[in-house]
């Protein structure tokens, strides 16, 4: 979606507050909802559908509320979508049914086990798949000039532009299609962009810019 | 079970919008009540959780790895390979980690990371990311402006570097290399790390201060 | 420039608020902004350089707050930018420097002195120049990929894509330069574009987008 | 005299985001007081255009004009082939009018339009823009989804129809001439012009309920 995330090569944000850049957590709820994002039990979500609820935060909600706030209202949403919450339970504060059986008590985890389970989230997303590559690395390719209407990784600032395949990294799920529910795994590329491909104002610099980019997202350039 | 339900999802957040309380704080803390009392968090994993990137889990893991591989030539070559094998040398393989890629910067270039569609982070190796890597300013201006983005930071890069930022749209996860400074050669691995600051991993500093 | 305002096509900003829309203003103060804009002097800005003063508003403030407070926002931003009033001032709430003379006090104005002068701002753009015009009704043009870095009417959505010629309007006053203090007159087009040219759901959709689009935005089709 | 500095510009924004009250009603106030002590703005002539905006210039000139144009075939080719002129016989040339473009709806034909870029709107002829139209949820979905906005404004368009979006990127305003409705024979102009609402000239109305 063109959504307020996208932000690659919006103007107007004005300089970079570094303010606290030393504080791992700024206030103490930062660290509750780091730590709830970690360990909660969530229904059944991929991390591509996730990120797609933080996209469809209302847009000024997005850009004027703290960081991690955008997590929390991520997470409403996500357990209202499954019907774990309701508008109720949230407006009274507290859950008003016990109807739902979310399985066993939960443990509480130490600090051992953490460092242990933080090793457990080392997901990989990359799988074997049939079809061979349709891109080689050096070759140019085009992007697409639509998105996607829902999730997509392909930041408007890349579309319709002219780069080299930099690299090859094997089968990768494919967001746009995770974000809905379907695992499908397909080729995935690091591309490399002259900046002033990307710029108007950068015609006479020589700097480049990479994106991570999937099969799906390109086009071979004839020329 | 979710339907992922976008339409769903878009009208919780205008309704959230505004029948939530405006303060963080309170919004978080009725998240985690609700959590609780459904059994689905156990809030003293919360404070594990932190506990472990508050104390454990933080930049100083990657200064490690870097000043690993100023000093020895083989891991460095193993880090350039596969980041995610090379970092579990040290136990540090973990979360947004298992398809890191190291970038390496030499006289005439420079590494900058940035994720303009969200905010990803190596975890594991970095800990938590600054605000400033996860606000707007930052994710516009870093795949447009790099310069005048460093210039912020205090890094002048001169015309004959060039400037390469990495934006982290899968699931791949960028860790600069910085260079190693000049005149550190009587300093040990562990004194080498502690020249190595977060940004240069990022890539929002670039000489580190060893020559003083 | 790539800023907030750029709305055309972002998606996200959720359903239609139409909520007192048979009011002309909604508060007093709307009235009195609106008439401040309408009758205030001011330090010789033409309207390309206002509407690139709001397009500068941070963008959370461009979202979050109500129409014509952006107006207030922006007169105070000229008059800054133009030294007719400093922060000291705005922040002490009154004037604090008698020296500089903006000319004779200005007369009240009635109701039908108002509408003599609603009708003296029927403002005209247009000019002749010696230029031909590029292009002729009905011909098929692309618009440029990349917008100015600074102020500018081609929208986003509309880069790169292409159209056809639907009327040409003589020569009117650049916007990009305008807003720079220039004024040139260049020729100017209604181009109009397939819905499916711009937006990737609009595949089997016959409905059509048209844009004024000066002569620089645009480029031959070579076929 | 003002250069044109719009870096200068974004950061008095940047500062007013911090230095001003937050209520818009104190803002403007403290706009007027600081305008008219310096001799900038007479408050009476403010008073003034705020009447001429609420009592005189609004969407009724506009539905005089369509009206004119349902009964009168000449007046409407004047009207479609150099529209400033035609109004201008009214006495409604004026603010936002000396490039007025008018575009009729026809069976086969629905007219829509906006500005996505800021809020472009015929001031004379249809006075102060409602507030959705200046808004975002507009703006943004008027080009891109103008069926699913119509159908917000309850307008239900067939797929026979085709949406036309006029978006407004340069100084040529646009005027919707809607359809007459059927079984108006017996209405005078004053009487069809009661029919003719604002949202049907900028296109997010179509059927009038003339048939009533």
């Amino acid at each position: 979606m063109d959504g307020i995330h996208d932000l690659g090569g919006k103007q107007g944000y004005g300089p970079i507050d570094r303010t606290g850049e030393d504080e791992v957590f700024h206030e103490e709820w930062e660290g509750r909802e780091w730590g709830i994002a970690q360990c909660a039990r969530t229904p059944g979500i991929t991390i591509d559908w996730w990120r797609h609820c933080r996209e469809l935060i209302l847009p000024e909600d997005y850009l004027a509320r703290p960081y991690f706030d955008s997590w929390a209202q991520t997470d409403f949403s996500t357990y209202i979508e499954a019907g774990w919450m309701t508008y109720e339970e949230i407006a009274a504060g507290k859950s008003l049914r016990q109807d739902l059986d979310y399985g066993e008590p939960l443990e509480a985890m130490n600090l051992q086990q953490i460092l242990d389970e933080d090793r457990a989230h080392a997901f990989r997303f990359d799988a074997e798949i049939d079809t061979p590559p349709a891109f080689v690395v050096g070759q140019q390719v085009s992007t697409q000039r639509h998105g996607h209407g829902g999730h997509t990784r392909l930041p408007q600032y890349a579309r319709g532009r002219v780069g080299k395949i930099h690299a090859h990294h094997g089968a990768h799920v494919f967001p746009d299609w995770s974000a809905e529910g379907r695992e499908v795994h397909q080729h995935l590329y690091s591309v490399v962009f002259d900046a002033s491909e990307l710029w108007p104002e950068a015609a006479d610099r020589h700097d480049r810019v990479y994106l991570d980019l999937w099969e799906a997202y390109l086009l071979p350039v004839t020329t | 079970m979710p339907e992922f339900d976008a339409k769903k999802v878009a009208e919780a957040h205008q309704h959230l919008h505004s029948h939530l309380p405006s303060e963080s704080a309170l919004r978080v803390k009725t998240l985690e009540t609700l959590l609780e009392q459904k059994g689905l968090v156990n809030p003293a994993t919360i404070d594990a959780w932190v506990e472990a990137y508050t104390e454990e889990i933080g930049p100083r893991r990657g200064a490690q790895v870097v000043a690993r591989a100023w000093v020895d030539p083989a891991f460095k070559a193993r880090l350039l390979e596969d980041a995610p094998a090379a970092i579990d040398e040290f136990g540090f393989l973990g979360k947004a980690t298992a398809h890191l890629k190291v970038v390496e910067n030499t006289d005439s270039v420079h590494n900058l990371v940035v994720c303009t569609l969200c905010s990803c982070y190596p975890f594991s190796i970095l800990g938590i990311a600054p605000a400033w890597y996860k606000a707007a300013a930052y994710r516009s201006r870093a795949v447009r402006d790099p310069r005048g983005v460093l210039a912020e930071f205090g890094v002048e890069i001169g015309d004959e570097v060039e400037v390469r930022t990495w934006d982290s749209t899968a699931e791949l996860r960028y860790l600069v290399l910085p260079q190693r400074p000049p005149a550190t050669e009587d300093l040990d691995e562990e004194g080498l790390a502690a020249l190595v600051t977060r940004n240069s991993m990022i890539g929002t500093d670039r000489d580190l201060g060893g020559s003083a």
